[in-house]
């Protein structure tokens, strides 16, 4: 069996130049030469992954080095500067309108890191908006959409305005409209940042939860090296845009690929002060 | 030859810029006198008749060619409380005002295979019958009598005779609001060779360029002219409109500081056969009028010799060349 | 000056020679058009405005002014205004102004917004239709009036033709602005659940361009009812007639009083649509303030 | 139609003795402010711009165009039709247009950015103003025409101030809207650093505002030349007077002749203006495509 | 001396009814009546609070309980519905334009969880914004700010706007700009929380630097219990605009004023599986 979403040597490439900057980086130029010399910024690098269904899939990696970039590919929000992305063996970005359409309706669905969402609805009707878009009754559609409005905690704000919640709250209304529409596949970029270590740690079971009994795939991106090894089946670390591991917590942990993964893993509960590292300077 | 006492003050006399095709040319005449003989200097500013009207009577303008007998209210409050006089007879014959059908109407158009459609329409009296033929569009039950632009004297001179003629119950009285808006109508109607009625007025450009038949009122008499003449009462009786003289309007202070040059404007008179081919000209070949006027001096001396004082004739001659 | 640089062109005679053949040609199909257009829309509307009982027009502007506003202060101010505009005795030239303009700003309404919706969506078609739109706003109606005349007769509809060329583009322009200046990651968002290009506009897109439409609709409203006196050179009957009247009379009074009736109602109307396009929530603090 | 509900009011008789005294009372002294204007302002811009060259003009036009543009193509296309205006034989009367537009537009913009943004600050401002923008859009300035020639005798001033009065609120209104819609979050942010209230204006909701700005400018531009004709029917001399006679001597072509120069000039003026709000990054954007 | 930050007793209801709802607060009905019965939203209730000079203070608590608001109170982006704020004993409440201008010039700087970064400036002018404010002159400015930029990892990416960059540099770029203006109080609205681990080390390091060589005074928000500990010399947490405890780590750790807290800092490094908890159903 195919699997569930399967990401072939996709590179990205973002900015005017961006013809010229995948050429250099086809020929291997690194992300800050690109950027020095066309301007453009590498967002993905030759990245190839498989993510089985059922999996949480967790991809770490330095602020800026791709995994917003390489989430969004999935539902194709960004159209790859090369390469392919399959859904069940499906080709992404060979999809016709309706179809693409239909994909993120009923299949995947997303936790934005920036939340985005609709300023002038209210929490329900946001929480509510994607059972909208499928078609189904704004009464129906909200009586759906509240019980995951009570899960994320924020029933008693459902007439209220994003502008008028606090940025933990607003992350949950995303939360609860990404997960009211039952998709199978759920995007998370980041999607737990913003919550304090209670209502995070039900999130988190609440994630686990749905993945044991639903069977959900899941595509979480995280910064919580904590968090990823709690709920991640598989993690993948980032750098630059390019792939630089890809295994369960244990490997990562007791096998790291190189001294990057390393310095990553190395940070869990260590205090001690260090000089800022040469990859910080220039990420 | 002194320059009249305006002029040596080196105030400019302003005319107002008139936008049909008589006016311009009567403006374009006068000034060329004012200027080359009179030594003056001369502008024209343009503006809607109302504006240059208004400007008239407070001075900021001096000489308005072309004043229909005070056509508008403005003239005439501005003559009431002594700040603008009309001096001259511009037309030997006076003015015309009627109801007009294009000719093809009555007679028909052989060349551009019009039949005749009305060929005993001759006077007011026939219209009722007609009302079918002068459909009115916005309301087919009535036939459509194109009145003259909204405000003018004349408009309400035809509100009257609407009422005189009895004509009310079978014609809308249709305001065109503009000159031009009626120009246009009448112009399509011809173009199209369908009938139109409507009031006009010579001289006028429109009525060397195509062939009307005005319809007869009943000739003009003192008394009912009064119903319709500044009246509003529904008991107005018929008559046609009398001749009207073709002056020229003056600012007062411009009269009183350049009596020379209001001797001149009074005596400036043509007859409608040396007028018409003019505008006829004027209108086909787009030639501007100060190239008409100048032509006209250049080939007329003997008509406006007359109009100047014998001392200037030469020097006019010389600068006509 | 020397103007000796430029060469001599002209196509004045080439056009009136076009539009005389437009006129031959076509001028009676024209008409016929023009003639089918009041018949159906504009007359029975004026009918209708005239025949009614003025009480029950002010009750009806009144009706439809409470919905929208919610406020009774003002739903009685405007009714009220409109009241005067018949103790002047203008009530009849209103209902015709009010007639062509309905028309004029109704038409605007279902032209401009899909136009601007669509020059917001298609570069090119924005990059075509901007210019028209400059030559619809700039070329100046008192060029194409006449010729508007003698092909659609005169009266109400080429009024009705002017007041949309010259009324519609700041709608088209504001809606286009609007949609364009739409925040794309929310966008964005909206999109990655899936919705139609349709729901996009109408859950997203419309709503947040709301207040440069609504800005747009104001100034195609203001446009509409400047062009009142346009209207009335070429025919149209209405409030223009009185201030054409005044012009030539030099009775500033007359003319004052029906640019009122057209301040009134062009007040009354703007204000009217746009409590119509206030958001729920907007309302929801609105009844709460004003009781 | 019964119209016995409504009582009988006028105020006609007494607002024309009102002119009237105020004529008589203060015509003189408006009448010399209204030279004054003309002989330092108004006169010498328009003198400069007919004695100028049109080469020079032409060639002067074509720098500014270019700094703004950036596009040699575009400019290019800008000179050439002002040349075809030249070879149409109107290039004194577009230069005599020309001259009151600028000083009208450019008056717009002195006024109209600052009440703007006075009115997004303050709503009770908005709240008076806004009726008053309306008034000054829709009450019919063929009322208040002769008035103004009476106060201000006839010619470029009262056009001035009528070209003023009809296409400033434009401005205002989109000034408002723009900054109102700024970003209230981006806003704090920037008040947290201790900005004063001018570096606000000038860093955040300006730029901001820019879009809305941009379009309430190109809308006064629009305007303002749309009254072309209307600046000719009170006496300014120019393309108008042109338009007005192919009017009443139905000649369009003449008129067409007018009315193509005064849509040449208000892209021009527009797409001049336009260009120079363009931000630093659109600039980039453009040269980088455009060469 | 006075400390260098005292807040007393201050209260924040928001919401049209404020008024009504301020009342019902000093009533001590809970957050969650005041909003089914009026519709307010409770920010803060009777929060007193003293900050010393130098110090980096932690404040904690449930995404919604007042941590932000509570901040914003200080260089008075938010007025107080009732009680007083006092910077080095002076009440910022009572200072005129010209004053309270100066002091957030000067002495209060400030990072938005939501970054707040202005759309239209490049990254580096975006730095130096609080320069350009306090009147440098731009290339001054600009030189001042490169270092932080620097500092951040962003150097590269001074010439880019912020809609080029990830949501981790997007903070960065706060971060550099609140650092730039040198003020002698930091508000930090969760400012790492978009930061992997490496990057979010070194600037804790940086923070720990720089209040330990130039004595600033850091108001800092977060949800990384890790990082409280580590950076914070006193703790404060908050639930439902009420400040529960204040204390040293130690406190925190040991003696939890209640059950509230015990939960709070119980969840560290604690897997176990465990039920949305009461207070997360309506936080
Ligand atoms: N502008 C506002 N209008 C109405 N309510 C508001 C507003 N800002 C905040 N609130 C309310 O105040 C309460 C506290 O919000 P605050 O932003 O301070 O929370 P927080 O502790 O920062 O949470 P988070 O960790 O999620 O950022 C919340 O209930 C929120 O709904
Ligand atoms: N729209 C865009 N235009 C230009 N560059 C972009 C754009 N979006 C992302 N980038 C660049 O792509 C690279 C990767 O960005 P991405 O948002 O994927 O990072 P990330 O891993 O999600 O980081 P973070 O943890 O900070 O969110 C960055 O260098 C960024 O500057
Ligand atoms: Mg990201
Ligand atoms: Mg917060």
């Amino acid at each position: 069996m195919a699997a569930m979403i399967s990401i072939q040597n996709v590179y990205k490439v973002f900015g005017v130049n961006a013809k010229q900057g995948l050429e250099m980086v086809l020929q291997s130029c690194d992300k800050r030469k690109v950027l020095e010399a066309t301007g453009c910024s590498v967002g993905l690098t030759n990245v190839s992954l498989d993510i089985e269904e059922g999996e949480i899939f967790v991809v770490m990696g330095l602020s800026g080095s791709g995994k917003s970039t390489l989430i969004r590919h999935i539902n194709r929000l960004i159209e790859p500067s090369a390469g392919a992305i399959k859904i069940r063996g499906k080709d992404v970005l060979k999809m016709g309108d309706a179809e693409l359409r239909k994909l993120r309706q009923t299949t995947v669905s997303m936790v934005f890191q920036s939340f985005g969402l609709l300023p002038h609805w209210n929490v329900i009707d946001n929480a509510a908006y994607g059972l909208f878009v499928s078609g189904l009754s704004k009464k129906a559609a909200r009586a759906q959409a509240m019980p995951w409005l009570e899960k994320v905690g924020l029933a008693d704000y459902a007439n209220k305005y994003p502008d008028e919640l606090s940025g933990g709250m607003r992350q949950r209304v995303g939360l609860a409209r990404a997960l009211t529409v039952n998709a199978e596949v759920l995007l998370m970029d980041e999607a737990f940042s913003a919550l304090d270590p209670l209502i995070r740690h039900d999130m988190q079971d609440l994630l686990l939860e749905l993945q044991r009994s639903l069977k959900k795939t899941i595509v979480f991106v995280t910064h919580d090296l904590d968090e990823a090894i709690r709920i991640g089946a598989r993690i993948a670390i980032l750098r630059d845009g390019e792939l630089v591991q890809v295994g369960t917590p244990q490997d990562i942990l007791q096998r790291p690929a190189n001294d990057y993964v390393r310095r990553f893993v190395d940070k869990r509960g260590n205090t001690e002060v260090s000089q800022p590292s040469a990859e910080v300077a220039h990420a | 030859q002194t320059k009249p006492a305006w002029c040596a003050a080196d105030k400019p006399v302003k005319f107002a810029g008139i936008t049909w095709e008589s006016g311009q040319f009567y403006t374009e005449l006068a000034r060329f006198f004012v200027e080359n003989g009179f030594g003056c200097k001369t502008e024209i500013v343009p503006g809607s008749t109302a504006v240059t009207e208004t400007a008239l009577v407070s001075n900021d303008l001096q000489v308005w060619m072309e004043q229909w007998g005070g056509r508008t209210d403005i003239i005439r409050k501005g003559k009431e409380a002594g700040k603008v006089d009309l001096v001259g007879s511009l037309l030997k014959d006076g003015t015309v005002e009627g109801w007009y059908v294009p000719e093809y109407v009555v007679k028909g158009d052989a060349k551009r295979n019009i039949k005749a459609v009305a060929p005993d329409l001759k006077s007011v009296a026939d219209l009722p019958k007609y009302k079918d033929l002068f459909k009115d569009d916005e309301d087919p039950s009535k036939g459509r009598f194109l009145n003259c632009p909204t405000g003018w004297d004349c408009e309400k001179n035809n509100n009257q005779k609407m009422k005189a003629y009895k004509l009310n119950a079978t014609y809308t009285n249709f305001k065109p609001g503009t000159g031009g808006a009626l120009d246009a109508t009448i112009a399509s109607a011809v173009e199209r060779g369908r009938p139109i009625l409507f009031y006009y007025w010579s001289p006028a450009g429109l009525m060397g360029k195509y062939k009307f038949v005005q319809l007869q009122e009943p000739a003009f008499n003192e008394a009912c002219w009064k119903t319709i003449f500044g009246s509003t009462t529904d008991e107005a009786c018929g008559s046609a409109t009398p001749s009207t003289n073709l002056s020229v309007g003056v600012s007062t202070p411009f009269k009183k500081d350049a009596p020379e040059v209001i001797k001149f404007l009074s005596a400036l008179q043509m007859s409608g056969d040396q007028l018409n081919p003019i505008i006829a000209e004027m209108g086909e070949k787009k030639t501007p009028a100060a190239d008409m006027a100048k032509k006209f001096v250049a080939n007329n001396k003997a008509i406006w010799s007359t109009w100047v004082p014998a001392s200037m004739v030469a020097q006019i001659e010389a600068k006509a060349k | 000056m020397d103007t000796s640089v430029f060469l001599k062109i002209s196509f004045a005679d080439a056009l009136n020679a076009w539009i005389e053949s437009i006129v031959v040609n076509y001028g009676d199909f024209l008409h016929e058009v023009s003639a089918f257009l009041l018949q159906t829309l504009l007359v029975p509307i004026e009918k209708f405005l005239i025949a009614a009982p003025p009480v029950a027009v002010l009750a009806f502007i009144g009706v439809v002014a409470w919905f929208g506003l919610r406020r009774v202060g003002l739903t009685v101010a405007f009714v009220a205004s409109l009241y005067f505009i018949g103790c002047l005795g203008l009530w009849e030239k209103t209902m015709q102004t009010l007639a062509i303009m309905l028309v004029s700003i109704i038409l605007c309404l279902i032209a401009g917004l899909p136009i601007g919706i669509l020059m917001a969506r298609h570069r090119w078609l924005s990059r075509v239709l901007t210019p028209v739109l400059d030559v619809m706003q700039t070329f100046p109606m008192f060029v194409y009036m006449l010729p508007a005349v003698m092909l659609f007769s005169i009266g109400k509809v080429p009024a009705v033709i002017a007041t949309l060329i010259y009324s519609l583009p700041p709608l088209i322009r504001l809606t286009e602005l609007g949609i364009r200046q739409v925040d794309a990651e929310v966008r964005e968002a909206a999109t990655s659940f899936g919705a139609s290009t349709w729901q996009i506009l109408l859950w997203v897109q419309l709503p947040l361009a709301r207040p440069s439409i609504m800005a747009g609709i104001n100034q195609t409203t203001m446009m509409a009812l400047a062009m009142v006196v346009v209207a009335s050179m070429i025919g149209a009957r209405g409030l223009g007639e009185d201030i054409l009247h005044g012009l030539t009379n030099l009775d500033f009074g007359k003319g004052a009083h029906a640019g009122v009736a057209v301040v009134i109602l062009a007040i009354v109307i703007d204000r009217i649509s746009q409590s119509y396009g206030l958001t729920a929530r907007q309302r929801a603090a609105l009844s709460k303030k004003g009781g």
